[in-house]
């Protein structure tokens, strides 16, 4: 961690209700640390994450997105997970060409009960964005308020 | 309607009948069969190892001839016909093989499995039609008992092949029926004969075509039909049962009445 | 504007230890719309409650913002106190300061500086929360179960002893399903007939059971609570009213040649049939592929010997439309095809059978009155040879099945055991690859035909069966002794792979029903909802959901049977009014959402709108059933003119919490 | 061991096999033709090539003996293709310099006069480099 030490990157975290949001409950639950620059919004399903979400919070200075799903399979609602990693490996693709670097951005399945994993997702990612500094590129087209 | 044609190089020598008969009995049923020029052997078995690319070169060269034709490519002999379709399936499904096949070969020929490779049996089912052949039968076989030897190189691998049902395949006897015979079924029909293990162990061999050969008779066979100069060798030369093996294609010729016409050539042949 | 209310829960010191709460409070106070702001010890207390509850009435409160532990553990509880202070409830949100803030940061700057941005973000979208309010739907109170086999009986039967009116629709003439084929049932060896026939009879007298039968769904509409399915009652040609099921007709009927199917087609029977002795409903019906009067017009025998003069050789197919409020779908299993396997010489010899066959075989109602006697020739086998995993556990979909068939391992000790019991002069071999036998008592029931029976289990498969003679040779591999062996045996019994019916396909369609790649029905949750399928209002029984012997079939039955019994015990079902909705003027019709839907709660319909220059236009728009929809959002992002948004989970509200994150 | 595995590797990358896809049913042994003249049959190869133990594969001549029949390729319920293993190792032995099993000198003495030239290029093909 010696790149861009000090710097507190923005972090973004969708989680589905019914896995991964009860994931990071379990995180909490064994007290398993994880840096506080993640914030969690809970949403039904990773299927409701619309990539439009993504890229408001890019432009609103967040330094990485993450998305968190119901393994393939387990998906509450049967199918949405799959719809999720379509519509992701899409958009990330396009990523590049916003200008924004891919590795700010990550999928991810976390189940009700890893809440281990949860929270070494999160270590990892958080330790990914801070390497990569601060969001940039995309500082011209923040809308400011 | 013409064909290009691979006859194989047992059937310019020890299985002439099996040659020329094709050739009259596809006269007679509107086919001409073109024999492919500067043809060469087979190699009689498909290697099934990816590395292997110089032993299907001369398979290659003869479907990229019949592509060149835009003809169907018509063999007669099993062997052939099995090591033609397995080359043509991996050209088709095997892109790093067919890279390099072609890198082997003139630089102005660039083929892709675009050949259909079919047995002469399949030319008469898919063709021609049994109906026609039963049409055309001048001499009909009635009454015979005629056990079809399929062997294992006309059926398999059957995803390949894709001639019949690999385990219980009626082409043979459906030709049986249409010269005006009787199939007679058993279930050893497609189980191999010994092939080229006969030149390392004979027993092997004289077990195997033996199974057969009993299965048939015990099935009421009085004679036996086969594709391939192989399976007729071993079954004959090491069955140890006095069944007749005879080439389909003769039944055929026999049927249609061009066997006197060839009869000249048959005792050429075996002489 | 909102007048929210923001309330900080301390957890005891579980977040007050590493937040400052009253900091927190005091920094939301100053958010947009924020009108009032506290904090407590244990906001989820009763105290702590009433303290909400005064605090709406006295500052006239529209919205909550509750910071304690995860909506998972008290949204519920809030809620509730919301509406007790006469507040919509899901004007209520929650910020989860503890699992995922408290818990897991261990310094109090840093907790409370994430709680503060968390609050805000639940603020931002509280300024946008409207009220919802559940729909509601009648529900009908009569259930409807597709297939009559034993899952569908036993269903039939728990719904109907709990009350409430059920219909089973059986396409054969009767119901009974595989069950009623079979001989003795393992591991106890209780005789399938004594058990199964009684419930036949149960579900043909139950006076709040109606049996359709030679019956068939054609269409399903409407949803959970309120579905309109239309049956086709095929014509039997037979009047059910008048028919007492004396069965002369199916003795004098002359058309003898007709392939049995209840004895898999090893005899005959007339073309104008009962399927079998106790048949339920007891009524013949007419083959029109076989019948002479039918296909000929010469004929008639049957009318003439029926004495109550139920023959109506005019009959045509009737359809009926029935509503009921839950489906249950048990349409069974089949063998597979033998086609593709025959190196076993299935379709070469009569003495290769399958299991299913062997049953019918030593049935004393089957073709040979319960004597085991080869099918070729009528004489006792004395060598038999049974095959494992036919079609089972095979890779690839050309050829046979990629899933165990679960129940071969049992019927097959079964048979073994049977046969060697009754003919101790019989020499019985298994070949198998594994033997399966997770149940109770079913291990006990293996190694008891191994050890007490002394059939021979031989590890290895069989690779060619050759019919030579009257014989048939069996060459196998037995892997323990490391050799190839030949057997010459009399008979022998594939274990056929098993799949689902034919029918379920088209059902599932109707149903909007998912199903996997082998045309099982998939469960709405594969461990916690097993009995379910993700379609609202569609349950599911027997194998038509997954491979099951006849205890875990009448299990899940009575299982199925009490999902339906709490769904039709009540008189109105509550929806989740978080469910997605269409903004009609902004939606194009372009079907892109109802594509993604997997529960067929989206459907289209054409309407009339004023447009800006006072014309009215016809234009065609998306309609999201309610009742159906379970809100998972998937919709809203394949909508491509954002027509389509999901209530308390709205696209506006999702960006006004990333705005609050993002600062 | 590393030798182990590059022999393995390379019976793998010619044949193209996935012997991890046996399920040991030994169906491929119980159709097999040969199976008496072979030391080592058909489902012990796809076994002894999965765990590496590939040297007494070349060491025995049971891949002589394969007659390349497909039986057990087309009757695997799992799609393994035996055969393919035993021809790669066939090769991996007669491909070295002087390994040929079948020498065109040795063929005058073996013929007979019905014998099929198929049966001579067959075997070549099978038998020598």
């Amino acid at each position: 961690m010696q790149v861009n030490e000090g710097f507190k990157p923005t972090i973004v975290a969708f989680c589905c209700n019914w896995c991964s949001y009860a994931g990071a409950d379990l995180a909490g639950n064994n007290r398993l640390n994880y840096p506080a620059e993640v914030k969690i919004i809970r949403v039904p399903c990773s299927c409701r994450v619309n990539p439009m979400f993504i890229l408001r919070a890019f432009q609103r200075g967040a330094d990485g997105v993450i998305i968190c799903g119901c393994h393939p399979g387990d998906c509450h609602y049967t199918s949405g997970n799959y719809y999720t990693r379509r519509r992701m490996s899409l958009l990330f693709s396009m990523l590049d060409y916003l200008g924004i670097e891919r590795e700010r951005t990550r999928l991810e399945w976390v189940s009700a009960a890893e809440g281990a994993k949860f929270a070494a997702t999160m270590n990892d990612f958080v330790e990914q964005v801070t390497k990569l500094g601060e969001n940039k590129r995309l500082e011209d087209l923040r809308c400011k308020q | 309607m013409k064909v290009s044609y691979f006859p194989g190089c047992t059937l310019k020598n020890k299985a002439k009948d099996l040659d020329t008969y094709a050739r009259r009995c596809a006269e007679v049923l509107g086919i001409t069969m073109e024999e492919i020029e500067n043809w060469q052997c087979c190699g009689g078995v498909f290697s099934t190892a990816k590395d292997e690319i110089a032993s299907k070169l001369s398979s290659v060269r003869a479907l990229a001839y019949a592509a060149e034709k835009e003809q169907i490519l018509v063999s007669v002999c099993s062997a052939c016909h099995n090591v033609l379709k397995q080359t043509n399936h991996a050209m088709q499904n095997d892109a790093d093989f067919a890279l390099r096949v072609n890198n082997y070969c003139a630089p102005d020929m660039a083929y892709h499995g675009e050949t259909q490779v079919m047995h002469y049996l399949e030319l008469l089912r898919d063709v021609v039609g049994f109906d026609k052949i039963r049409e055309k039968v001048v001499n009909p076989l009635t009454g015979k008992k005629i056990g079809a030897y399929y062997g294992c190189l006309l059926l398999r691998p059957g995803k390949t092949m894709q001639m019949d049902d690999v385990e219980n395949p009626r082409i043979m006897e459906d030709f049986i029926r249409a010269i005006g015979a009787e199939p007679v079924v058993y279930a050893m029909r497609n189980e191999c004969c010994g092939g080229y293990v006969t030149l390392e162990d004979k027993n092997l061999a004289a077990k195997t075509s033996a199974a057969v050969l009993d299965n048939a008779a015990a099935g009421g066979a009085e004679l036996l039909v086969t594709a391939c100069p192989l399976c007729r060798y071993n079954l004959v030369k090491n069955g140890g049962r006095d069944l007749p093996v005879v080439y389909f294609t003769e039944l055929l010729a026999e049927a249609l009445g061009v066997l006197d016409a060839t009869q000249g050539v048959k005792e050429e042949n075996n002489g | 504007m909102q007048r929210i209310g923001v309330f900080v829960c301390w957890c005891g010191t579980n977040i007050a230890g590493t937040v400052d709460v009253v900091k927190v409070a005091q920094t939301l106070a100053n958010e947009p719309g924020v009108v009032f702001s506290a904090d407590y010890q244990y906001m989820c207390s009763q105290a702590g409650q009433d303290m909400i509850k005064e605090a709406v009435k006295k500052h006239k409160l529209t919205g909550l913002v509750i910071c304690s532990c995860s909506p998972r553990m008290h949204e519920a509880t809030f809620r509730k106190t919301a509406a007790a202070a006469g507040l919509n409830p899901y004007m209520v949100e929650i910020a989860n300061i503890r699992e995922q803030c408290s818990w897991v940061h261990k310094e109090m700057p840093i907790g409370t500086e994430k709680a503060i941005i968390l609050g805000k973000a639940a603020v931002a979208k509280v300024n946008l929360n409207a009220p919802l309010t559940p729909g509601e739907s009648p529900v009908t109170k009569r259930a409807l179960v597709i297939g009559g086999g034993i899952a569908g009986i036993q269903t039939a039967l728990d719904i109907a002893d709990a009350g409430f009116p059920v219909d089973i629709v059986e396409k054969l003439p009767t119901i009974g399903g595989k069950m009623a084929q079979l001989d003795k049932t393992f591991p106890t060896l209780d005789c399938a007939a004594c058990i199964l026939t009684p419930k036949m009879v149960d579900a043909g007298q139950h006076e709040k059971i109606r049996i359709f039968s030679y019956s068939e769904v054609t269409d399903i509409g409407g949803f959970v609570g309120n579905f309109h399915v239309t049956i086709k009652k095929k014509a039997r040609y037979v009047r059910e009213d008048l028919c007492t099921g004396c069965g002369l007709c199916t003795e004098k009927c002359p058309q003898k040649k007709v392939p049995n199917e209840f004895n898999l087609g090893m005899d005959t029977r007339r073309a104008i049939y009962i399927p079998f002795a106790q048949a339920v409903p007891k009524i013949a019906a007419i083959d029109e592929d076989y019948c002479t009067m039918l296909k000929t017009g010469k004929c008639g025998v049957c009318a003439k010997v029926c004495t109550a003069g139920a023959i109506d050789y005019k009959q045509q197919d009737e359809y009926i439309t029935v509503d009921y409020g839950a489906i249950v779908a048990a349409t069974g299993y089949n063998p597979i095809s033998m086609d593709k396997f025959d190196e076993f010489a299935y379709s070469q010899s009569k003495d290769v059978i399958t299991s299913l066959e062997f049953e019918r075989l030593t049935n004393a109602a089957g073709p040979t009155a319960g004597k085991l006697l080869r099918p070729s020739d009528g004489k006792h086998p004395h060598t038999i040879v049974f095959v494992q995993c036919v079609g089972s556990r095979c890779s690839g979909a050309d050829k046979g099945k990629e899933y165990c068939s679960k129940i071969c391992c049992m019927y097959t000790a079964k048979h073994a055991m049977l046969t060697r019991d009754k003919y101790p002069d019989t020499d019985v071999y298994v070949f198998y690859i594994d033997v399966r036998t997770p149940g109770k008592n079913f291990d006990e029931f293996y190694r008891r035909a191994v050890e007490e029976y002394g059939v021979h289990y031989i590890k290895g498969m069989v690779g060619k069966v050759t019919p030579d003679g009257d014989k048939l040779v069996v060459q196998a591999s037995d892997l323990l002794a490391g050799k190839q062996m030949k057997i010459d045996a009399d008979l022998v019994v594939l274990a056929a792979a098993i799949e689902p019916d034919k029918s379920a396909r088209p059902l599932a369609t109707l149903l909007t029903a998912s199903m996997d790649t082998n045309d099982f029905f998939t469960e709405a949750h594969p461990k916690l909802r097993p009995v379910e399928s993700p379609t609202a209002g569609v349950f599911l029984s027997g194998t038509c959901q997954g491979p099951k012997d006849i205890p875990e079939t009448v299990s899940q039955a009575g299982a199925a049977a009490s999902k339906v019994i709490g769904l039709l015990a009540k008189d109105k079902l509550m929806g989740n009014p978080c469910v997605a909705h269409s903004d009609e003027m902004m939606c194009n019709g372009c079907s892109s959402c109802e594509k993604v839907c997997p529960y067929g709660a989206i459907t289209y319909a054409d309407k009339e709108y004023r447009m800006p220059d006072r014309t009215t236009k016809v234009r065609r728009v998306a309609v999201v059933n309610e009742a159906v929809c379970q809100g998972c959002g998937c919709c809203t992002v394949a909508c491509p003119s954002g027509a389509m948004d999901l209530k308390g989970f709205a696209s506006a509200q999702i960006m006004a919490e990333v705005d609050a994150i993002c600062k | 061991m590393a030798e182990r595995n590059n022999m393995k590797e390379q019976i793998l990358r010619t044949s193209g096999v996935n012997p991890l896809k046996c399920m040991r049913c030994g169906k491929c042994s119980a159709t097999c033709p040969a199976y008496d003249e072979m030391e080592y049959h058909p489902h012990q190869f796809v076994y002894m090539v999965e765990t590496g133990d590939i040297e007494p594969l070349l060491n025995s001549e049971s891949f002589y003996k394969c007659l390349t029949c497909f039986a057990c390729v087309d009757r695997c319920p799992r799609s393994v293709e035996p055969a393919k293993l035993v021809e790669a190792a066939r090769l991996m032995v007669i491909r070295e310099q002087g390994k040929n099993r079948l020498k065109p000198d040795d063929i005058p003495a073996q013929l007979d006069e019905d014998m099929p030239q198929q049966l001579l290029v067959s075997a070549l093909r099978k038998y020598s480099k």
